[in-house]
């Protein structure tokens, strides 16, 4: 939960549209007016929203994939609703109004714990940009990739996890690649490896809803530090709606999503 | 055949954009509607605050309120529905933490306002007297929140209830209350003549339509209060609706128009049904110097059709030319 | 945190689509509304009109009536306004001149119908009445247009008064009379509630809203009316909201739903909401098979979703499971 | 007003997307799935609408401006309001629904009298229409055209009228081809003329409602039997919203632009 630069509203255009297999695709995006994103966190997020007229009303939320200083960053998507599928869609050169960088997103990794990145789906794009600083601070030995999909095509962008040094753990639910099932059961194996040898380890988790429930629970009962970067609707992603609640313990039933988060820590998640 | 006159567009430096609420002076119509601009502060990493007329703030109780369970939003054809739950920071923390910065910069500040009951409505009100004179101009007072379950509802949709409470408010502040009214009535005149009857300085017009979604997988629905408020262009036709009818019901009451506002030329519909201010909801989501963009298109759109200033085209709707007589040769 | 369910596709062939209103059987529950499918003719161009569970004909009154000035329609963002003032051939002529047509279809025919005050309305659904046994299956009285001057509004908007006029009608006809409300009012379920006691067979939920649109070039409204009724996706969330609200009040009274029903989805939760039937209207413009389009994608949608009957789910939303119990360490 | 093959609904896509100048875009289509237009009458018009999502409910007019047996057509359009741009911004491929043909078309020309086509803007292509089918007759001899715009790039298709040896007199506001001014003046002229000569003429007039409305005083003034292919906001294009009233004289104060026109006779109109 690490903050951040000053976030700006401005128009780019999409450079490049580039599809992964298995429907992911990413978009590249250059500023043509105004801001630019800047230095981003890992777990930070710009809301996009194309020349939509008046059917779709707000903007989409996505992680980004990486941002570079001249101003051009990426987000890896996949067409979920209308918003996406459109986005999807996006020809070279079309339009978007972005806001961002926004929310709080994951600590960088330090010398003193390993990080277990336990990746799903469209989730990956912070744990990614997790790994990409880690490696360009040399550090790409204290974190390891847990990634889970349905099938091979599921699984994407493995070779810069590679090129960087990041061991991976992968696992589809069709046996394809890796171990068959769920991705949660390496990572269990690993929590049980890492007390045995006494080793210091923090989960950073992002994907489906459903995954990061079963990593909540798995975290908890090892009681080990576990970061969920989460997803909830959201109107604006800068805090002002209060659409994006997410159900915390503490003094306050709810924290928000966009800029409270969205990374937050398991323990505090109010799930059952 | 509706004859189009051939304007002879104005430079838009030269359009007078200047309108008055009663008494209150703005240099442009073009506020930031409640519950979607916050208390403002977000914005400024955005956009500069001090273009904007003013700007009503997130609803404000007495006491702090936390908000409902989620999901609390989600999207409809043109729309989108909201139950936040009036969550929001209380009347002392409002003006102990929040206000401050609302009154350094010198717009014109609207503080929304409800209550849980009559008593509390009226100590609101009483509360945030003590800003008067530190930066609050206007307090806008809800009656027509559709996801406060205490007694609420009859507020906004009771004439004599609506009376009854607007008066007691008016007595305890000698700021201006305008009074933001509902859409789920099925006479907006008799409400807004209600409490106009009873001192308030104008309306708001209007809050979101009570609305559903539901989710086909699930079979839940959308947002957890299972209603929700619909905001959005999707509701715009029955705001300007609502807005003519006042105007033209009770000319003298001054009209603060919403609903589905994303442009120049949606602005310009409520001004022309008389409206003469509008606030910008909705529309901060999608990008949030919005209200500017709004601001912006209004000058230019005006400047378009030759019309010098907003004064002269509050309310100035007028029915078409009726059909020429018909000649009817069998009788 | 919702959890969807994983549910397993079942073959769409043997997805049972059988419903009823009260005791008219139904082979599926889509029917073409009021007003969008004229006295069915036109649409036989078009598509199979056996195909349809039924269809509502076009508003008769006793007398014919022509139809308001033009303009009489606009379209708004995902909605449309219509001010078509209710012109139709009469009560003698349709039964002479369209309804042999609609009676060899063999689906239901529902007769819509309104007065222009409450003797007209009580002789209307009295001539309507020899249309029993020679293809009408139910008078759908229309209590709700908001385009017709005379009287009209209070028909609508007042429990009683809507309450006495649907037992006048009701005591003249042995036809089943679904009452068609309006959404203009702040409480549907005391409309649906009077109109049930007065013998109402159903209600079909919803009729237009309310709206008005203006054009700022030639500074008027753009339906020569000033005002008129607000249908589409626009409406969808306010007709759920309706539909929910009095299927849960009140569960014995069969509720016909509508507005804004473009494709399957939005017919299911229609279905879901407490529909057991729904209209398709301004759908119907887009493109003339609009409602078996509709019927085909309903199917499919339920066997995808596992669904395998219309009446398993009529009426099948729940609230959403309450949240995980809060733990405050400070307290 | 002469009708016409029995209507229906068919699935199309975008041949050809050819822009003429000025804004004028011609789009050919052909059918893909059930109908097809078959023989129309020129002033027949057809309902089109693309794969618009929700916010443009209804489907847009457009008078025909050929079509072939072999199932394909075409229409004449610039970019109006919203969904004229979006249909003039098709790629070919693209998928609209069309309902057609539609209305009571222009009679026919005949020998007996001297057809006076009066066009304006996208007005052009029923009297196009009747053209090109009275040239296929042998007629071309029996019509004129007079054609006006507000600059030579505002006339378009000329050069079909001159192959098919159809007289042409022009007008432009700016005075760039033929006479300076309105068309109505040069018509207006041509009546004086054929009154004395005892020729028999009468007027087919399409074009903006202001120069219909013109063009109807002046068939009116000189007892001219004058038709006007009106436009009318449409939501159906077949009879059934009837949202598209046009007044006239007689025992009904309406009829409708889609069903009982768009043809109408210049005296039953009831215009001011
Ligand atoms: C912080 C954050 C980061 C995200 N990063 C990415 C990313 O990197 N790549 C990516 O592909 N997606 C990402 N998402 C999810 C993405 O925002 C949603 O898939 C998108 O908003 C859906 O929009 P749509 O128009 O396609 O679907 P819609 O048609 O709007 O909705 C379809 C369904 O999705 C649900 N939904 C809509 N918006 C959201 C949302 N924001 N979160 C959860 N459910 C939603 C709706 O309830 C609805 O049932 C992120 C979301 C958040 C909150
Ligand atoms: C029988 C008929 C034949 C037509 N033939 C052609 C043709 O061959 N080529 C061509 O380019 N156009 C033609 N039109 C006009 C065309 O249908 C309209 O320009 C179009 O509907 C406008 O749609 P839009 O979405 O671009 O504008 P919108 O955004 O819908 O509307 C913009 C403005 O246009 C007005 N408008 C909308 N629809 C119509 C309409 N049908 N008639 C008049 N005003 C309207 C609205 O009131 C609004 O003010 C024809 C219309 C009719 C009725
Ligand atoms: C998320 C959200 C929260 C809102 N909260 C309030 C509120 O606290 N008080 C209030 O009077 N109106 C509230 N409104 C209503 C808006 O101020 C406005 O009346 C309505 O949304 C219609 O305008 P729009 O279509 O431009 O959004 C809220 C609207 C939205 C969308
Ligand atoms: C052009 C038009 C005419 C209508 N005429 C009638 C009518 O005569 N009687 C009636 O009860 N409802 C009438 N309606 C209302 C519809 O039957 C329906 O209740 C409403 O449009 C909402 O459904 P939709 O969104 O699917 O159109 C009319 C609607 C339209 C758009
Ligand atoms: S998305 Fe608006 S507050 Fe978080
Ligand atoms: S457009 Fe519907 S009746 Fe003519």
């Amino acid at each position: 939960m690490t903050a951040l630069a000053l976030p700006s509203q401005f128009s780019a255009r999409v450079d490049v549209n580039r599809s992964l297999g298995g429907g992911y695709v990413v978009l590249e995006f250059s500023g043509v007016s105004g801001g630019a994103l800047g230095e981003v966190v890992a777990g930070q997020f710009v809301m996009l929203r194309g020349e939509w007229g008046r059917e779709l009303l707000n903007p989409r939320a996505f992680s980004v994939l990486w941002s570079e200083p001249d101003g051009r960053f990426a987000v890896l998507l996949k067409a979920y609703g209308q918003g996406t599928s459109r986005l999807v869609a996006s020809p070279v050169g079309a339009r978007v109004t972005v806001t961002g960088p926004l929310g709080r997103g994951f600590r960088p990794t330090d010398g003193a714990v390993t990080q277990l990145l336990v990746a799903g789906g469209v989730g990956l794009p912070p744990l990614h940009l997790q790994a990409r600083q880690a490696s360009a601070r040399g550090q790409a030995a204290r974190l390891e990739l847990f990634y889970g999909g349905r099938d091979r095509d599921d699984l994407v962008l493995l070779g810069d996890f590679e090129a960087w040094g990041v061991r991976s753990v992968l696992a589809t639910e069709d046996g394809s690649v890796g171990a068959r099932g769920f991705v949660t059961a390496p990572l269990e194996q690993r929590l049980v490896d890492a007390r045995a040898a006494g080793e210091a380890v923090e989960i950073l988790s992002c994907g489906p809803t459903p995954m990061l429930a079963a990593v909540r629970h798995i975290g908890l009962r090892h009681d080990v530090p576990t970061w969920l970067c989460l997803e909830e609707e959201m109107a604006c992603g800068f805090g002002v709606c209060l659409g994006c609640a997410v159900p915390v313990h503490g003094a306050r039933p709810y924290q928000y999503c966009c800029s409270d988060g969205p990374v937050f820590e398991a323990k505090q998640v109010r799930w059952p | 055949m509706t004859a189009i006159p051939r304007t002879t567009a104005i430079d838009p430096a030269s359009v007078d954009l200047r309108t008055r609420l009663g008494k209150l002076e703005l240099p442009h119509p073009i506020l930031a509607a409640s519950g979607c601009f916050a208390y403002g502060q977000q914005f400024a990493d955005f956009m500069d605050l001090r273009r904007l007329a003013g700007l009503s703030t997130k609803g404000i109780s007495p006491k702090p309120r936390f908000g409902n369970p989620l999901p609390r939003i989600c999207e409809t054809s043109s729309g989108m529905l909201n139950s936040i739950g009036l969550e929001n920071v209380g009347a002392e923390a409002f003006l102990a933490e929040k206000l401050p910065f609302l009154a350094e910069l010198g717009i014109s500040v609207w503080v929304n306002f409800f209550g849980e009951d009559f008593a509390s409505y009226v100590e609101c009100a009483r509360l945030l007297e003590a800003g008067r004179g530190h930066g609050i101009d206007v307090l806008e007072m809800n009656i027509s929140c559709p996801n406060i379950k205490k007694g609420g509802i009859e507020f906004g949709t009771v004439p004599e209830v609506a009376h009854r409470l607007t008066r007691a408010c008016v007595e305890v502040t000698d700021l201006p209350i305008v009074v933001k009214l509902t859409p789920n009535v099925a006479d907006v005149v008799a409400m807004a003549d209600a409490v106009a009857q009873a001192g308030a300085a104008g309306v708001s017009l209007i809050n979101t339509l009570t609305g559903m979604a539901i989710d086909v997988r699930t079979r839940r629905p959308r947002i957890a209060t299972m209603y929700g408020g619909l905001s959005g262009p999707a509701i715009k036709p029955v705001a300007l609706r609502m807005v003519h009818q006042v105007a033209t019901a009770l000319p003298q009451l001054p009209i603060c128009g919403m609903g589905g506002i994303l442009g120049g030329e949606d602005a310009l519909e409520f001004i022309m049904a008389g409206a003469c201010c509008v606030q910008v909801g909705t529309a901060n989501f999608a990008r949030p110097d919005a209200a500017l963009v709004v601001l912006d298109e209004l000058r230019a759109r005006m400047a378009d059709l030759g019309i010098g200033s907003v004064s002269e085209v509050v309310g100035c709707i007028r029915p078409l030319p009726p059909e020429a007589p018909r000649v009817d040769p069998a009788g």
